[in-house]
Parts: structure tokens; C-alpha cells; sequence
């Protein structure tokens, strides 16, 4: 298992040898950067490929539907096929949009999507740049999204682009403070920024049992940041029909595509990192724990998306402010206070539980009673 | 908030192709930032002319006709304009055919709220999952409706006079089988859709219409009922033989889009409790009147009506004594019931008036005819 | 408490996405490289896989289905039943019949008879009204066609009354 | 009750009752055109008939009608429905034909009105917003009507008259 575990790293150290034999060392470590940056980008665009076959295949099962069976054997070629008719497409620029908007949006919104999994530790040993502020990192990253939403649905010249561009600002800027928050409650009890510290201190147990709230909020904001159903809005199918991208076609559109699928395949590998362990378990190898997780926590993203209908924008906006950020605050503070005691492990994760239940609780009796109920008065 | 900011409004078209109107149905907003300042419906793009058509057509060729009107439903439509034309020539129908006109209808009316339920949920952003529900339960109701007239939604089966032909072998107990499984798919929408939080969020307080407002603009069928008013063609204004059922007509008080999705969850257990009533007690014997393919009624006029799944829908004829129907009007209940749609959403947000128009429950081929 | 909704949504669609994989249409292997008899209609049951893999998979049809019209022959002679009476045509509310005949009274005979599918409602009024018995509803439902050929001819409507092996208009509608 | 009411109309507008229809199936009353607002307004204040089904309007070789039918509803009244009742109004003159709105009394007319115009031409005086529905403004001809020619229009006629947009 140590040899499948290590492969990766060892075939990197072989080229960098080789390389060295005959190159100056900057450019070796160059040119090994760039190596992992095209693995990751390939791995990124394989990825996606099969997310939106999983998506559609995993929906259809949900539906009673068989999905996608049409090309090759149970539809496994149709990522090809949408890729290739997506390339072929005729790209259309509206008469009124803002041209160079509407070319740059989709460049922007691409590059913040494949750099953050600079920071993400796939494996054991298998991070392209370790940062010890990988944390901060993650949340930056994520704020551009919206510049280029808003540059789409500005650029667009088209008005249910405009409201989805709207929408879209408003949610991702609401969205973005409980979200650190929450990571800030997981940094805390890690004691570090880095992910790579953060994994290895969720032994034995991972954070989502010592810190369900955080896990919570966190994974809500994840759904919101990706904008992904109960909180598509920015993109809101039967109300302003794509949003931001409704004025997009083909390659251009694609980059939306792709933004927006590794976007949610970014926020599991973070869920899975902050909460769930990251590549820990046992017998198989790192890199496949991960991915195995990931896949789950993906799993569930969908799931969501076909059970649950959308809020409203106001609604949206008011469970951030009115609900996730003073409830991401306690938590921070129970957190806070209880690492700052300093008991030994074992006191210290019934305390962590007594203080989510206590938090976590009170938070959902309390939104529980501020809705609407189904009794029919 | 104290100080209202002053923003441009924007005229947004929401329609004709737009993947909520509900077909080709224009709507033209006014908006205010997401909040709804002024909405004008926009008629038109499906219409082809019915009235004309079945004037120039008799009574009997009619018939495939009214089953394009509302497309959900087609066999209310053919109820309804059945009702009338009995009316207008003094025609009475078999008891069986009675019997099994109220099957196919009440049929018709769970078909119908189910698949009201589920495109409410995808304008509600359900990605599809309950309307694929409601569209597999559905299927086994279209089979029945294939079984015994041959065509799944045209069946052109219900005609003045009676219907087209006696029941096939061994359709009762399959309906009745059916009937229990519809029950279960009820029980099924209720747990999976009426206590979720989301859609409590999105719909309690949303597009409210009072009953005055409602019966002021006409409004029938479960958006009426919802409002809290308890008016109900079958019990009203009794036709066929739906006095012979016990059955309750549902009423909610607060008329908001959750009461108009409860209310036709009840309905659709009590359109079940007639079935169950009506395989029960159907009796046997002729399905048909006869009735001379070239049907002359006396000079007059007439209006039939009953209570389709969306609200009333009659027939208005008047005949000059020839084969041909010298006025063919429709009532038609969608029209009627989206005439209050201004009313009740404008302070509302974009999101809402594709819940609102979804609640209202409209098809386009009855609006434009 | 909030959430409750939520989790009983979800356990619905996960209860249903698992049921796929036991119940209802089965493809263990992809359907279309097996193409096999036509499908049963599933017993309501709420649960299980839906999709039928159209082209390759079909319903069986129910007796009184309504597809294109048919012609149907005098099982004695082998001569197409229809005598030319245009009480079809007549009865047809889209104009879709157009019957050519020879001859006046006695001697009138069918030379051809027009059936426009692109006009066609499928209501069956034309079958209801014929008082020989001469035509009926066959169950071809795939009738999109390349070309422009929308009107169908005698021989083509006596074709498919050969296929679909119906001798006696109105059999399932006893 | 049907007979009660029409001894009310009788008593309380002498002359605007054209007359009252023996033979028609559901209950008629014929009405001036001039009084038809005040019949309506008293009919919905005073008598109760809240609601109006629907209108249809009527090409008849010597003249238009306009038919209403009314009926009651309320919170709770199933027994005490009353309806229909059939109102008609005769509007003879055929080139230029126009009765006053009821849009204000029962707001369904307003839609229902502006279906009677699109059709046959019919002017609604005092409507707020009498436009064509479902064909479009300046359509040629009023569909509806037995003149109306009866053929397939082609795009080449039709095109001319179709507004231009924006035309909301």
C-alpha cells in the first residue's frame, strides 16, 4: 500500500532528477510547477466531465429516470458528446452587450475555480503548495466569482441577466461571513491555517463530530457559494430563466459550465478537508480516500438539488445575516472558549459536543419558530 | 424601511417562451429593483379560433375539439360540453354512462391537481422530482383513459348522449387498484412536499387573495376554495349524478399559494372517495342514447356547466334549429381565473409571480382557445 | 424544530432513487443492444424505474388504441370493404377524407381514397360513422415520415390494414 | 325566487325590462342597454348575484346580443345559491355597436369585455382598457361575426397590419 500511496511523489522526484541532470535548478522547479498545474487543470476537466454525467444520471435515479443512455453503454460517452457540440457551437455576442465585459467574464470566472485546488492536499504527500494561510487563500478565491457574475450579467445587456448578476453579488457577499466564520471555529480548534495541519489534526476524530455546527454552516454557505439548488438563485431556471449566462453560448457558456462544476467539486474536497478528514482511512490509499469522500459529500449536493425547491432572494439574505452569522458567531465563541481552556482530549471533545447541541439546538428551535407552519389555522 | 430608495423601473418581458408561463403566456412586469410595480397579461399566442371552428362543425364533430381546449383534461372539457348539449336537445344519458362520465372525470381531476402540485414545484425550483412523481402516477391514469377510449389525453370519448363505448374487460378492478395506489401517492406528495420549510418560506403569506376579491373577479375551482369560499359546481348546481356521493367540498381560509397546494392535495382524497363510491355502485346497462349522428336540437339557447378540475367550465350554445351550433362559447376557467393575477401579485418579488401564476393553475389552450 | 420537512424530503427522494435499482423496468445490461418483446405496462406502484428506452422498447398497444386509419378487406373476396359512400368524409371534422369513386348509384365504385395524416385527430368519428364496417383504427403510431408524403392512398391504407390482421371493424369496442 | 326577483326588476325599473323570454331554458330578462348599469348594480347590491359567470356576446341577422350570466356565491351560503340568471341586452344597431362597460361592477367583465370587442367588435363605453386580446390591434375584420370571411388568411395580407415592436 506504501507503493501506491507514494507513487505520485516518487515519479515526480524521478523526472525532477532527470531534469536536473542537464537544467538549472529554478527552471526545474519551474518546470515541475507547471507540470502540476496541467495535472490538476487535466484532472479538473476530467473531473467535470463525469460530475455532469453523475449529475444527470444521479438525478434521473432520484426521479424514477434511468439519465443520459444514449451514447455508448449506459451513456458514458455523453460528456464527450456535450463537450464536442458545446466546441461547435456558434458563439453569439448580443447587439447590445458590453463586449469586452462579456469576453472577460467568462476568463474570470475560470481561473479563481482551478486555483484553488493549488492548496488542496489530495493526498498524504500530494499538495501542489502547501500554504500556511491555504484557509485565507480559499476564502479570497472565492470572492472573485462574484466580480465576474456581475461582469456577465452587467456585460450581457440583457435584463434577466442583469437580475441575476444582482442576485448573484448580494448572495455571494452575504454568503462569504458566515463561511469564514465557520472555518475560523475549524482553524481554531486546529490550530493552524494550513490544510495539510488541518487534516492531520482531525485524528482520531474528524471535525465534523467535534464541530457539527460549523459543519453545518459550512456546508450550507458551500451550496450558496457554488450556487448550487435550494440556492440558485443568481442562476434560477424557472424565474429569470439562466440569469448571468443566458446570453452565453457555446465555449464561452462552457466556462460558466466549468466554472461552476469545480467550484462544487472545490467546496466538497474543502468540506471533506475541514471536516470530514480530508485523505485519512485506512487500507486505501490517500488519494482515493479523498476522492471517495468527496464523491460522497457531491453525492449529496445533488441530492439536495432534487429534493428541495429555492428560496426567495430576500429570504436568502435574511437566513445569512438574521440567522447563519450570529449562530456562526457562538459557535466561534463555545469554540474559542474551549479550546482556550486547554483540557485533555478526551474532556475536551464532550465539551465541544455540549456546546454545539447547546448552540446548534437553540438555533434551529429558534428558526423553527420564526416559520411559517403547516397547521392550517 | 424609512427611507425608500428611488431606482429606475425596468420593463421585463416574462414570456412568451419562458420556461414557467405555463405555455405561451405573455407576461409584461414592471419592476422595481425584484419587487413588482404593474404586470399586464398578454393573451393570444395559442389562439385558433375554437368558437369559429365548431360553428362551422356539428354538434358530434365538436367533440374532438373540446379536448384541445384544456389539454391537462380533456375529459372535463367533453363532460362539460356533453352536460350542455344534453341540456340544449333534452337529452338523458344511461345511468352507466353517468357513472362512468363521473369516474373519468374525478379521474381527470386528481390527474390534474397532481400535475398542478408538481409545476408548482418547478417554478418553485424543484428541479422536476415532484413533477416526475406526479407524471408517473399520472401515466397509469392515462393508460386507463388509453384502455377504454384509445387515446391517452384526445380521447374523445365522452359524447352527447353518453359515451363512446362500454367500459373494457377488467377496467374496474384495475381502477380500483389504481384508486389505492393514488391514496398512497397522496399520502407521498404530503409527507415529501407540505411540511418543508422552504416551500412553507416561499409560500405562506404569498399572492393572498381575499374572497371578495375572488369571487369579484370570478374566480372559481380550488383558487376560489382556497379563499375560503365554499363553492363547488357539483354541489351547487348538482349535474349527472354527483348527488349521489358522499364527498365533502374542502375550504382553507387564507388563500395563499399553500393553501391553493393543500387544498387540491384534499380535493385530489375526495375526488377518491367518489371513485371508490362510483366503482362501487356503477351499474349496468347501455352506455348510449341513441342520438342521430347528425343531432338537430330546438331553437334556444343554453348554458351547461360543471365543475372541471380548475374551476367552472360551461358551455354557452345557442342553436338556430340546424345541425350546426349557431354560437359556440366557451367559459373557459383558466381565462377567468387569470384575470385576478394582476391583483394579487403586484408588491410582490419576480420569484413569486411565477409561484402565484403556478398556484392559479392555467393552461394556455384553454386561455387563448 | 427546523429541519424536519427537510429530512422527510429527502428520505422520499433517496427511498426513491434506491427503489430504482430493484423495482420496476429492469436494465441490467443497456436495453438497446438486447431489443426483446414489447413492454408490460407497470402496476401502479409508485416506486421502481420508470424509463422505457423508447425505439428499442415498446408498449404493447391496448386493443382500442388510435392510430392512422386502415382499410380493411372482405375476408371472402379479398376486395377492400369499403363502398365508396363518402359517409366518412362527411363525418370527419377536419375535412381529412377525400373519397374518389366511378359511377353513379349501383355501379359506383372506390377508385382511390385520400387520407391526409398531416390533418389527421385520430378522433375515430370517420370509423363510428361508416355503415359497412369498412375501415378502422390500426395501432401504427410512428408515422413521421422524411418527405413531404402526408396524404395516404388506398393501397397504403390497405397495406397496413393487411399488417395489423383486424378483420372486422369496431372488434374492440364490443 | 326567479319569479320574486323579476317582480323586483318590474317593480324597480319599469322601463328598462324588454321583456322577460318565456320559453328560454334558464331564467332570461332582457334589458335596455341605457339601464344595464343600473340593473347590474342593483342586481349585485341588493339582490346578491356576486358573481358573473362569464359574457358572451351573440351575432344574431337583425342584431347583437350581449348575454350575462349571473349567479351567487359566498363564505357559506351552498344552499342559498341563487342563479342563473340570464341577462340579456339587445344591441341593435349593427355598424357601430356599443353598450356601457360593467367592468367596475364585476371586475371578471373586464377581461371578458375585452373578448366581446376582439371578437366582435363591440364597444364597451367606459371600459378602462379596451384593446384587442387575442388577435392583435388592427386585425382586420371581427372574427367572431357571421360576415366575417371565412378562409385562410396569408402571411403576405396579414403582415401589414401586425403592430410593430415594442408593443406593449
Amino acid at each position: 500500500m506504501t507503493d501506491l500511496e507514494n507513487i505520485l511523489p516518487y515519479l515526480g522526484e524521478l523526472i525532477a532528477r532527470w531534469l536536473r541532470g542537464f537544467l538549472p535548478s529554478w527552471l526545474v522547479d519551474m518546470i515541475m510547477m507547471a507540470i502540476v498545474g496541467l495535472l490538476i487543470i487535466l484532472l479538473m476537466v476530467i473531473v467535470v466531465m463525469a460530475l455532469t454525467l453523475l449529475e444527470r444520471k444521479i438525478l434521473g435515479r432520484l426521479q424514477d429516470r434511468l439519465g443520459p443512455n444514449r451514447v455508448g453503454p449506459y451513456g458514458l460517452i455523453q460528456p464527450v458528446a456535450d463537450v464536442l457540440k458545446l466546441l461547435i457551437k456558434e458563439d453569439i455576442i448580443p447587439e447590445k452587450a458590453d463586449r469586452l465585459l462579456h469576453f472577460l467574464a467568462p476568463v474570470i470566472i475560470v481561473v479563481p475555480a482551478f486555483m484553488v485546488w493549488a492548496v488542496i492536499p489530495f493526498g498524504k504527500k500530494l499538495v501542489a503548495a502547501d500554504l500556511n494561510i491555504a484557509v485565507l487563500y480559499v476564502i479570497a478565491l472565492g470572492s472573485v466569482t462574484s466580480i465576474a457574475i456581475l461582469m456577465a450579467g452587467w456585460g450581457s445587456g440583457n435584463k434577466y441577466a442583469l437580475l441575476g448578476g444582482f442576485r448573484a453579488v448580494a448572495q455571494l457577499f452575504s454568503y462569504e461571513v458566515p463561511m469564514a466564520l465557520a472555518i475560523l471555529s475549524v482553524v481554531i480548534a486546529a490550530g493552524s491555517m494550513s490544510l495539510q495541519k488541518i487534516v492531520e489534526a482531525q485524528s482520531p476524530l474528524p471535525f465534523v463530530l467535534l464541530q457539527p455546527v460549523a459543519f453545518l454552516i459550512y456546508f450550507i454557505c458551500g451550496v450558496a457559494e457554488t450556487n448550487r439548488s435550494p440556492f440558485d438563485l443568481p442562476e434560477a431556471e424557472s424565474e429569470i430563466i439562466a440569469g448571468y449566462h443566458i446570453e452565453y453560448s457555446g465555449v464561452k457558456w462552457a466556462m460558466f459550465f466549468l466554472a461552476e462544476y469545480i467550484n462544487t467539486f472545490a467546496v466538497s474536497a474543502m468540506v471533506v478537508t475541514l471536516f470530514l478528514g480530508g485523505w485519512k482511512g485506512p487500507i486505501l490509499p490517500s488519494y482515493l480516500w479523498f476522492f471517495i469522500k468527496v464523491a460522497i459529500v457531491v453525492y449529496v449536493f445533488f441530492w439536495l438539488r432534487a429534493t428541495f425547491p429555492r428560496l426567495r432572494i430576500d429570504q436568502l439574505l435574511n437566513f445569512s445575516w438574521k440567522f447563519l452569522v450570529p449562530l456562526a458567531m457562538a459557535n466561534l465563541l463555545v469554540t474559542g472558549l474551549v479550546t482556550k481552556l486547554g483540557l485533555v482530549y478526551g474532556i475536551k471533545v464532550t465539551a465541544y459536543w455540549v456546546g454545539n447541541i447547546l448552540v446548534g439546538g437553540l438555533g434551529l428551535y429558534l428558526l423553527g419558530r420564526f416559520t411559517p407552519k403547516k397547521a392550517l389555522a | 424601511m424609512a427611507v425608500a430608495l428611488k431606482t429606475q423601473e425596468i420593463v421585463l418581458n416574462m414570456g412568451p417562451q419562458h420556461p414557467s408561463t405555463h405555455g405561451v403566456f405573455r407576461m409584461v412586469l414592471t419592476l422595481e429593483g425584484e419587487t413588482i410595480v404593474d404586470l399586464k397579461p398578454v393573451y393570444g399566442y395559442l389562439h385558433r379560433g375554437i368558437e369559429k371552428l365548431s360553428e362551422g362543425r356539428s354538434y358530434l364533430q365538436a367533440v374532438p375539439i373540446t379536448d384541445r381546449l384544456d389539454y391537462m383534461c380533456a375529459m372535463t372539457n367533453e363532460f362539460a360540453y356533453a352536460v350542455a348539449v344534453e341540456k340544449l336537445a333534452g337529452i338523458k344519458p344511461p345511468e352507466r354512462a353517468e357513472y362512468i362520465r363521473v369516474i373519468m372525470a374525478e379521474f381527470t381531476r386528481i390527474l390534474n391537481h397532481m400535475m398542478a402540485i408538481g409545476f408548482l414545484f418547478n417554478d418553485l425550483g424543484a428541479y422536476f422530482t415532484p413533477v416526475l412523481y406526479a407524471f408517473r402516477a399520472r401515466e397509469h391514469i392515462l393508460d386507463l383513459f388509453e384502455w377504454a377510449s384509445g387515446s391517452r389525453m384526445m380521447p374523445n370519448y365522452i359524447r352527447p348522449g353518453g359515451v363512446a363505448g362500454d367500459l373494457p374487460e377488467g377496467f374496474i378492478p384495475q381502477a380500483k387498484k389504481l384508486v389505492a395506489h393514488l391514496w398512497k401517492f397522496a399520502d407521498e406528495l404530503d409527507t415529501f412536499l407540505s411540511e418543508n420549510e422552504i416551500f412553507l418560506q416561499r409560500a405562506r403569506g404569498v399572492g393572498v387573495l381575499p374572497p371578495e376579491v375572488a369571487i369579484a373577479y370570478g374566480v372559481t375551482g380550488p383558487v376560489l376554495r382556497a379563499s375560503g369560499v365554499k363553492y363547488d359546481v357539483r354541489r351547487a348546481e348538482p349535474y349527472s349524478v354527483y348527488d349521489r356521493f358522499d364527498f365533502e367540498i374542502p375550504t382553507l381560509p387564507n388563500g395563499d399559494v399553500y393553501d391553493r397546494y393543500m387544498l387540491r392535495l384534499l380535493e385530489w382524497k375526495q375526488s377518491l372517495r367518489i371513485l371508490e363510491q362510483a366503482l362501487d355502485q356503477i351499474p349496468d346497462g347501455p352506455v348510449s342514447e341513441k342520438v342521430p349522428r347528425r343531432l338537430r336540437p330546438p331553437k334556444g339557447e343554453v348554458y351547461g356547466r360543471i365543475e372541471a378540475p380548475k374551476g367552472e367550465l360551461g358551455f354557452y350554445l345557442v342553436s338556430d334549429g340546424s345541425d350546426k351550433p349557431y354560437r359556440f362559447k366557451i367559459r373557459p376557467t383558466s381565462f377567468v381565473n387569470l384575470g385576478v393575477l394582476r391583483e394579487i401579485t403586484i408588491g410582490h418579488k419576480v420569484a413569486d409571480v411565477v409561484i402565484i401564476l403556478g398556484s392559479i393553475d392555467i393552461t394556455m389552450g384553454e386561455v387563448d382557445r | 424544530m427546523f429541519g424536519l420537512g427537510l429530512l422527510k424530503g429527502l428520505y422520499t427522494t433517496i427511498k426513491h432513487g434506491i427503489m430504482t435499482y430493484f423495482k420496476g423496468y429492469k436494465h441490467p445490461f443497456p436495453k438497446r443492444y438486447f431489443t426483446g418483446r414489447p413492454a408490460p405496462r407497470l402496476e401502479p406502484e409508485g416506486v421502481g424505474l420508470f424509463t422505457l428506452q423508447y425505439p428499442e422498447e415498446k408498449y404493447s398497444m391496448f386493443p382500442r388504441f388510435r392510430g392512422a386509419l386502415m382499410h380493411l378487406r372482405d375476408p371472402q373476396t379479398g376486395q377492400p370493404k369499403c363502398v365508396a359512400c363518402g359517409a366518412c368524409a362527411l363525418a370527419c371534422p377536419h375535412g381529412v377524407i377525400e373519397v374518389v369513386a366511378e359511377g353513379k348509384g349501383k355501379e359506383r365504385k372506390l377508385v382511390d381514397y385520400l387520407y391526409n395524416l398531416g390533418r389527421c385527430v385520430f378522433c375515430r368519428l370517420c370509423v363510428e360513422a361508416c355503415p359497412y364496417g369498412a375501415i378502422e383504427m390500426s395501432h401504427e403510431y410512428e408515422l413521421a415520415t422524411y418527405e413531404n408524403k402526408m396524404v395516404l392512398h388506398l393501397e397504403d391504407l390497405l397495406k397496413i390494414g393487411d399488417r395489423s390482421n383486424v378483420t372486422e371493424s369496431g372488434w374492440a369496442w364490443k | 325566487m326567479m319569479e320574486e326577483i323579476f317582480q323586483l326588476l318590474k317593480e324597480k325599473f319599469p322601463e328598462a325590462i324588454v321583456e322577460i323570454p318565456e320559453e328560454a331554458k334558464d331564467p332570461t330578462v332582457v334589458i335596455r342597454k341605457e339601464q344595464i348599469r343600473e340593473v347590474s348594480l342593483f342586481l349585485r347590491d341588493e339582490v346578491g348575484f356576486n358573481y358573473l359567470s362569464f359574457m358572451a356576446g351573440v351575432d344574431l341577422p337583425e342584431r347583437f346580443e350581449v348575454v350575462y350570466y349571473l349567479y351567487s356565491m359566498g363564505r357559506e351560503p351552498i344552499s342559498s345559491n341563487l342563479g342563473p340568471l340570464a341577462i340579456k341586452v339587445y344591441v341593435e344597431d349593427k355598424t357601430n355597436p356599443s353598450l356601457p362597460t360593467v367592468s367596475d361592477i364585476w371586475p371578471s367583465a373586464f377581461q371578458q369585455e375585452q373578448e366581446i370587442y376582439d371578437f366582435f367588435g363591440i364597444v364597451f363605453e367606459g371600459h378602462p382598457d379596451l384593446r384587442r386580446i387575442f388577435m392583435w390591434e388592427g386585425f382586420p375584420g371581427w372574427p367572431l361575426r357571421k360576415d366575417f370571411e371565412n378562409r385562410t388568411f396569408t402571411f403576405k395580407e396579414l403582415e401589414p397590419t401586425r403592430p410593430k415592436a415594442p408593443y406593449w
